[in-house]
């Protein structure tokens, strides 16, 4: 790891520098993790922690994995964290792209595309809820119009679209601007340079800006993908509450509800195991990205 | 292959600067033109008019017998190589140079030949394969001309394509490129701000300011006889020293400006004008006090300050010699090397 | 003054809330040594794994408002709740449990005959109409549909008729329409007299009425006859019968409060419907709502503001009270006496249609109530499979033994845990 | 020139107000369902146009919410929101500027450890490990507390992961200057690098703020007492009613009050934001 | 002000590279030496160690008569100016002058008279208020100056501090480094790559190469008797030619070569002594053909193809000639114009 050509040499100074982070890290990073971990090979007594813990080896791991539900629940945060993914991502390079050819009208777009970040998720969540609200909401009433009957309350493909758009929403902000930030560090040069060699713009889209924005789109591929995972725990919570008929159950609400609702530690925990899994292999890809990166 | 007319062109940003001011400019079939100027003052993109990459608000183009004002890049027959030279990051050698050619739906083995034509002109045949960014500054240089030679255009268009190289490989490619289109002899038009490739390369030098043209000519017409006070600042190095003709009269004898114009009240002397050897015939002495010298292995460069005159005066010699700081030196020139300036309008008198 | 403050951590949100903060006022400004303080903590479901939760983390409240549902995990807490008959006698305050009607003692007392929790707000589910509706849709606003066959045809006259765009919908889906559906017609939910008996309870709900009454749902669905409200509460339930989106719904007694206020129709109260080809129908319907429970880990000054706090909640005029304006059912005879002395049964007809529907007869086995440890998460189970079948995935019979299997699979984990 | 031509900026513009219409319709609605009395929305699909009640319905938000019913005033609940996205804030800014501070200019023993410690923490979101933690910080009695709130979110290595960036693009020569004109690291720190960071400071203030305030699922699980309550985590308390319907124009005013910080902050922040964003993440 | 004793200095990287070895060298109090050499041979290792920003891995180093060699920069007394200035951005141009003064805890009247003295010195009397980013490129450069000469150290370091300017003001600067260090006569270290600058302002300059001095000497001693072929290649340009001895004698008579010891195999010529004037006695004729003129103003390059010969041999005269591309020229140069080495060892052998 690089540090400065040359450093100060105090023996004691860059500990105590870095000891609060450490410590908190820590202690409320590590020890918890190390917690998850245990927990998961554990039964616990009864809900109000009376009775103690059993330990049960792999129990929990297997129940797991032969449960339809989790298996269920695998599948759908993978359609859950793809489709938000694919949205916003596409809709937020598409005004990008038109954003970055204008000049003047720049800023006063961006302004207007880049608030929605600041809205928390759950509020985000609330808002399409409302929006989607079959006896109050604007589009069922709109979609009624139109011959389509919309429920999110039973139909599944209903609620996972509605809390896809609703974390897609916010999601447009931040993938906008890393992709306006991209286009930006396009050399025009680069797309003149095309021109001259007489490619159309499509194809100038296709053949030079689209191949040169692809770490962008990779590094924002898996920040949405974390993000989908982990982060619309409020949207979910705040709207289906993972229904309906665990439609929309992501992996994170699961492990809380397992947890917090359920009260079943054991596999609250050895869900909480599989997904630092996951975290951990999403974080190594992200680390290949970093190199590659480093090398365009 | 063709020539090039720019008639009256000009052009204004949108926000209203005007970057080009009726450029009238005439490049013969073959011809190579090389654009100077300082910085700002309208090279690059009165190339990039000539590119099609910026649209020519007033004046015609003529690119052979054609108007191409109103034709894309694409259609205007033009290869150009970029500063940083533009390569595509994400293709291939092989593919930067078959891009254009693919784009214009050339067959794979007119591709395949051209391309490796060009390789082997250019000595990067061993590179096609790689990424540029596996390439050497030079290297990336050679793509980029590559690039342009491949599609053998009716001209090239550079805009400082060796900007971004070290000192020695700058000499060396400034040769290369010389050398190419004495050979191919394909118009070029070539913008640059380093002067000794300006003086080097050019058919024909322009030096723009501020949009205009200054002067047109051979490197040598424009050194030797600098039409405007501008010109003479620019090209050269050191730059022409400029006293007032009124404070020459001083130092001098009356004999010595009786041949300049009435009107010439500004007078430039080259410093490499200037020699230690006693006036002969024809030459006039100049004397001022050695402020600082500087030997520089062939030559040496001296910083004179004259009685009276706040400015430095340099003078340029082909040796060191054996003199200390301090004392008065008293060198002599030509006086048929004396420019004469009208100071008001800038331009030469005679 | 050093008053001893209790917290009381509860479910009433909107009107209830409201109403319920204006108890514990009362309380404390009968008398100046007590405070409590409630405190809302969302659904009954999130109230309770909250203070599970703050139990764990030894942050737990003095008074905790459980719904029926969670009765069977919190009797078997023990050494975390402080049984109400317990707490009464050691702080010597009077307590009596025959005041109160026999289906909610019965509800929440030990095999021993022991009552563990406070009785406090307890709820029947009945059917509220809109009585524009009805008549719009050229039926008779006085007379609600007695049986699900009457209840399909006025529903279907109130869609095709235009008079609303559906017939009718549900809160509280697993309570309605299976908990009470099962007491209704007189059928049980599992084995060992639905759990009162033995931990080794096992549920046997996935009967072909069950079943039936579930594809029903699910094909009503598709005409507009039924509206699916959604799981848990069902939410969405009487949003639309205000809006006049539903002609009638079926909700807890204690949606009174929020009826009468936010309709601005006229409004009728009706019984459950039942199915007259199943025999024993209609029995009586259960309770629901919730009772107060007192968690272990406080001092007992405070244990003795708690006891104090109940003594005063027992008074027939606060229940009266509470009764009238919430429309939870009066859990004392003489809470019901005095309401009935009063005159409000007259001046407000159908306020008593909760009461006379749940004691319509003696109850039986199948319909004293029910005690399943894990039921709250087992409703969520129900809830779910319902989902299931209403969006057409399973059949009524499927989503039902999916529901028995899941469920029995959590009860025997609760059993395991017992040991 | 060669991106522009006036029909394809016509069609772009089309496509961005669009585009910007329809991210900015759910707030839209949020701001005129917050005009509406609370019976227009017992009575079906909810109105387009602004309603009337806006002053009455903002000022009963502020300042009783639905304190009758069990949820705290959202004054109380705002400043709750503000207090702990502060404290996050300076927290995250503090401890992360000092460690990027010793990993970048101090060599010692352990430090590629220390770095992968704070390292590990970029990826675990608190989510996936949420039940461990919590009964941690039960543990340590800091439930009900803005300690309880705060600190365990503000070990970030996000932070300290610019600071380190940054710090490396700090030319070498300064910290030489320094040392030549006779600073040693703490004077070289407060001196020098501390001034130089006030951009990156700030714009990852902007950052960590809105990351602070949108806090949901900890203050949810960490809070019982409705006097800690945060403003995002009450509008769901206001949301799921039990039996009872949500008062739609309240949870909208609600909503907007919630939503209003920290895109107050953005908008005015825009260019700093911006730059904590692409900076901190790549 | 101090001499400084350089003694076996070596520095190793952690990682191992050795960047500088067995470097000795006293510089005399009050003198101005250069460092030159091509990028990564170690001259600002070299430099930084005697500031005491790199640690010293073997040798002595000696400021006056301490050893400094476990000294904190701070401690040393010397003062550094660096390529890119390090001036504090977010301070005015008066703190970054007084900071280290102050971290001295010098009298605020001390550094406020200091402080203006150095800047009037400097001309920057008037921005004392402004941040560096409000000034020029040549202000900034010389507020670096002021801050190393505030400290009136025993030493000045200089790590390429005129890189970052334009030519012109490189030059502009450049004068007034020197004219500073000659009247202040601060023992001075000075390292560049820049040959014009190295030649003009040293007192002695050194050429390093790999981390080892290949030379020592004034500059006069440098150009006209490289001690090495790198010291010759890498001083003058265009650079050295150089011939094998055994083609030399293919084209010359062997009388011309007769004065050059036995084992000199590599002879160089530098390109600025070849004339076109028919040779006169004890000069020799050389013959190529022009492949490229590069007129330059005053003078000219000329690119030679020498029969039998691969690499181009530039000659640089100092006028145009009027010859044309493709003609065969023959140039004379004086006998002891050649610069006999012996190629294996790369030393000069006469
Ligand atoms: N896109 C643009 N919009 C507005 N003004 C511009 C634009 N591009 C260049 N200019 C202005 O036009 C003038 C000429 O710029 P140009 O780039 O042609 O200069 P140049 O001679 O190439 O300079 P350099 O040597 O620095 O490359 C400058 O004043 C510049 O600021
Ligand atoms: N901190 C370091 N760690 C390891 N090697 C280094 C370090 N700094 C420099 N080097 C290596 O030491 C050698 C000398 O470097 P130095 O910077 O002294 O060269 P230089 O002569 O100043 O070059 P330039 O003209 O490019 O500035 C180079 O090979 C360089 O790669
Ligand atoms: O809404 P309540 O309080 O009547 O309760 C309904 C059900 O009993 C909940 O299980
Ligand atoms: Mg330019
Ligand atoms: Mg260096």
């Amino acid at each position: 790891m690089q540090t400065k050509r040359m450093t100060f040499s105090r023996s004691w100074l860059p500990y105590a520098l870095l000891a609060p982070q450490v410590i908190i890290t820590l202690i409320f990073f590590i020890w918890p993790s190390f917690q998850a971990l245990r927990q998961s090979v554990y039964r616990q007594g009864d809900a109000f922690g009376i009775r103690p813990p059993q330990f049960v080896w792999f129990q929990n791991f297997q129940a797991l994995f032969a449960d339809p539900l989790y298996l269920n629940s695998l599948k759908v945060t993978a359609v859950f964290a793809i489709g938000t993914t694919l949205l916003s991502m596409s809709v937020a390079l598409l005004f990008a792209v038109m954003v970055n050819r204008m000049i003047r009208s720049r800023d006063t777009y961006t302004t207007f595309l880049v608030w929605p970040y600041a809205i928390a998720p759950a509020i985000a969540g609330v808002l399409w809820w409302f929006i989607f609200n079959p006896s109050i909401g604007i589009m069922p009433y709109m979609l009624d119009m139109v011959g389509y009957n919309w429920n999110h309350r039973r139909d599944g493909n209903d609620a996972m679209i509605m809390v896809i758009i609703a974390s897609a929403w916010r999601q447009i902000s931040y993938n906008f601007l890393f992709f306006l930030a991209g286009l930006a560090a396009i050399p025009q040069s680069l797309i003149e340079a095309a021109a001259i060699d007489g490619a159309s713009r499509m194809k100038r889209f296709w053949t030079i800006v689209f191949p040169l924005l692809s770490p962008i789109t990779f590094f924002l591929l898996v920040i949405n993908i974390v993000y989908a995972m982990f982060d619309t725990f409020g949207v979910i919570h705040a709207t289906t509450e993972g229904g309906p008929a665990q439609a929309t159950n992501i992996l994170v609400y699961k492990v809380y509800r397992d947890g917090f609702v359920n009260l079943n530690f054991g596999s609250s925990a050895a869900q909480s195991v599989v997904l630092m899994g996951i975290v951990i292999v999403l974080t190594v890809i992200q680390f290949r990205y970093i190199e590659r990166r480093v090398n365009y | 292959m063709a020539s090039i007319t720019m008639d009256n062109l000009c052009k204004v940003y949108i926000g209203g600067v005007k970057a080009v001011s009726d450029v009238n400019l005439d490049i013969a079939d073959g011809e190579m033109i090389v654009l100077v100027g300082p910085s700002g003052c309208g090279k690059s993109t009165l190339l990039r008019m000539v590119a099609g990459l910026e649209t020519i608000s007033d004046g015609t183009l003529k690119i052979g017998d054609r108007v191409v004002n109103n034709l894309e890049p694409a259609d205007r027959d033009i290869a150009m190589v970029f500063q940083n030279y533009a390569l595509y990051p994400h293709m291939t050698v092989f593919n930067n140079l078959a891009y254009g050619l693919k784009n214009r739906g050339f067959k794979k083995a007119e591709i395949d030949r051209r391309v490796r034509e060009a390789a082997q002109m250019l000595e990067i045949g061993q590179f096609l394969d790689r990424k540029p960014r596996q390439l050497s500054g030079g290297q990336r240089q050679r793509v980029a001309m590559g690039r342009a030679l491949v599609r053998e255009p009716a001209a090239f268009l550079f805009d400082e394509p060796l900007s971004n190289l070290d000192a020695k490989l700058r000499v060396q490619m400034r040769v290369e490129i010389r050398q190419l289109q004495k050979r191919l002899r394909t118009t070029s038009l070539y913008v640059t701000h380093d002067q000794l490739e300006a003086l080097t390369m050019a058919d024909r030098l322009v030096v723009l300011n501020a949009g205009r043209i200054e002067q047109v000519g051979t490197p040598m017409e424009l050194y030797s006889r600098p039409a405007t006070t501008f010109v003479a600042g620019f090209i050269g190095s050191p730059a022409m020293n400029m006293l007032p003709a009124e404070y020459l009269k001083t130092l001098v004898s009356a004999d010595d400006l009786a041949h300049l114009p009435q009107s010439a009240d500004l007078i430039g002397i080259r410093p490499e004008d200037l020699s230690l050897a006693p006036p002969k015939e024809g030459e006039m002495a100049l004397t001022g006090e050695l402020m600082l010298l500087e030997p520089a292995g062939a030559e040496s460069h001296l910083h004179l300050k004259l009685a009276g005159l706040k400015d430095i005066f340099v003078a340029r010699l082909p040796q060191v010699p054996d003199v200390s700081e301090g004392t008065a030196l008293t060198f002599s020139l030509r006086r048929d090397q004396l420019h004469p300036f009208d100071s008001a309008s800038g331009q030469r008198v005679a | 003054l050093s008053q001893t403050t209790v917290s009381w951590w509860h479910a009433m949100g909107g009107e209830l809330g409201e109403l319920l903060e204006g108890v514990a006022e009362a309380f404390n400004e009968s008398q100046d040594q007590y405070r409590v303080v409630p405190s809302y903590r969302g659904t009954y479901t999130e109230t309770m794994t909250g203070a599970i939760a703050a139990f764990r983390a030894n942050q737990q409240p003095h008074i905790l408002q459980v719904f029926e549902v969670g009765t069977g995990t919190m009797m078997a807490a023990e050494g975390a709740i402080y049984p109400i008959y317990q707490l009464m006698a050691d702080n010597d305050v009077h307590f009596d449990p025959d005041a109160y009607l026999d289906t909610v003692v019965s509800y929440y007392t030990d095999p021993d005959g022991n009552m563990l929790s406070f009785p406090f707000n307890s709820s029947t589910p009945i059917m509220y109409y809109n009585k524009d509706v009805f008549e719009a849709a050229g039926l008779d606003p006085e007379t609600p549909p007695a049986t699900w066959a009457e209840a399909e045809e006025a529903a279907r006259a109130i869609v095709e008729s235009g008079a609303a765009p559906c017939g009718f919908t549900t809160s509280w889906p697993s309570w309605v329409m299976l908990e009470n559906f099962s007491a209704w017609h007189n059928i049980p939910l599992g084995t060992q007299a639905n759990g009162f008996e033995g931990f080794d309870t096992e549920f046997v709900f996935n009967n072909e009425h069950v079943a039936r009454h579930w594809d029903n749902l699910a094909a009503w669905q598709d005409d507009n006859v039924f509206r699916w409200g959604g799981p848990g509460p069902g939410p969405d339930a009487f949003p639309a019968f205000y809006a006049a989106d539903c002609g009638f719904v079926f909700g807890s007694s204690a949606s009174r409060a929020g009826v009468l206020r936010n309709s601005d129709f006229e409004v009728g109260y009706g019984f459950q419907p039942y199915y007259d080809d199943i025999e024993g129908a209609p029995q009586n319907t259960i309770i629901g709502g919730a009772t107060l429970w007192v968690l272990t880990g406080h001092t007992d000054e405070e244990y003795a503001a708690v006891a104090a706090f109940f003594e005063f909640l027992s008074q027939p005029e606060v229940q009266a009270q509470w009764h009238q304006d919430t429309g939870y059912l009066p859990i004392t005879q003489a809470s019901f006496d005095l309401t009935a002395e009063q005159g409000y049964y007259d001046e407000n007809p159908g306020a008593d249609t909760s009461i006379r529907q749940m004691t319509l007869n003696p109850p039986t086995e199948n319909s004293s109530g029910l005690r399943f440890g894990n039921f709250v998460q087992i409703r969520d189970i129900i809830s779910e499979e319902m989902e299931a079948v209403m969006s057409g995935a399973k059949t009524g019979q499927e989503g039902a033994d999916d529901a028995v299997r899941r469920g029995n699979a959590l009860l025997r984990e609760f059993e395991a845990s017992m040991n | 020139m060669v991106e522009n031509n006036r029909w394809g900026n016509f069609f772009a513009h089309v496509i961005l107000i669009l585009g910007v219409a329809i991210v900015v319709f759910p707030v839209y609605v949020a701001i005129i369902a917050s005009t509406h009395p609370p019976g227009t929305f017992v009575r079906g699909v909810m109105p387009l146009w602004p309603g009337t009640n806006a002053w009455e319905n903002y000022t009963t938000a502020i300042t009783e919410g639905r304190s009758r019913a069990g949820t705290p005033p959202i004054g109380g609940m705002m400043w709750n929101s503000f207090i702990m996205a502060m404290a996050i804030t300076i927290g995250k800014l503090s401890i992360s500027i000092i460690s990027a501070f010793a990993i970048v200019y101090f060599r010692f023993p352990g430090r590629i450890f220390f770095f992968w410690i704070i390292f590990l923490t970029l990826m675990l979101p608190v989510e996936v490990r949420i039940v461990p933690t919590f009964q941690v910080v039960a543990d340590f009695g800091m439930l009900n507390s803005f300690a309880g709130l705060s600190i365990p979110l503000i070990a970030s290595a996000t932070a300290t992961f610019l600071f380190r960036q940054f710090f490396m693009t700090v030319p070498e020569e300064l910290m030489e200057a320094a040392r030549v004109d006779g600073a040693g690291p703490m004077k070289f720190f407060k001196d020098i690098l501390l001034p130089l960071s006030i951009t990156n400071i700030a714009a990852l203030f902007v950052i960590m703020f809105i990351y602070g305030w949108n806090q949901y699922l900890w203050p949810l699980l960490i809070t019982t007492d409705p006097d800690y309550y945060t403003i995002v985590m009450g509008i769901q308390r206001m949301v799921t009613g039990g039996d009872s319907e949500p008062l739609w124009h309240l949870v909208m005013a609600t909503v907007v009050l919630a939503a209003l910080p920290p895109v107050l902050v953005i908008l005015f922040m825009q260019r700093l934001f911006v730059k904590g964003l692409t900076e901190t993440e790549k």
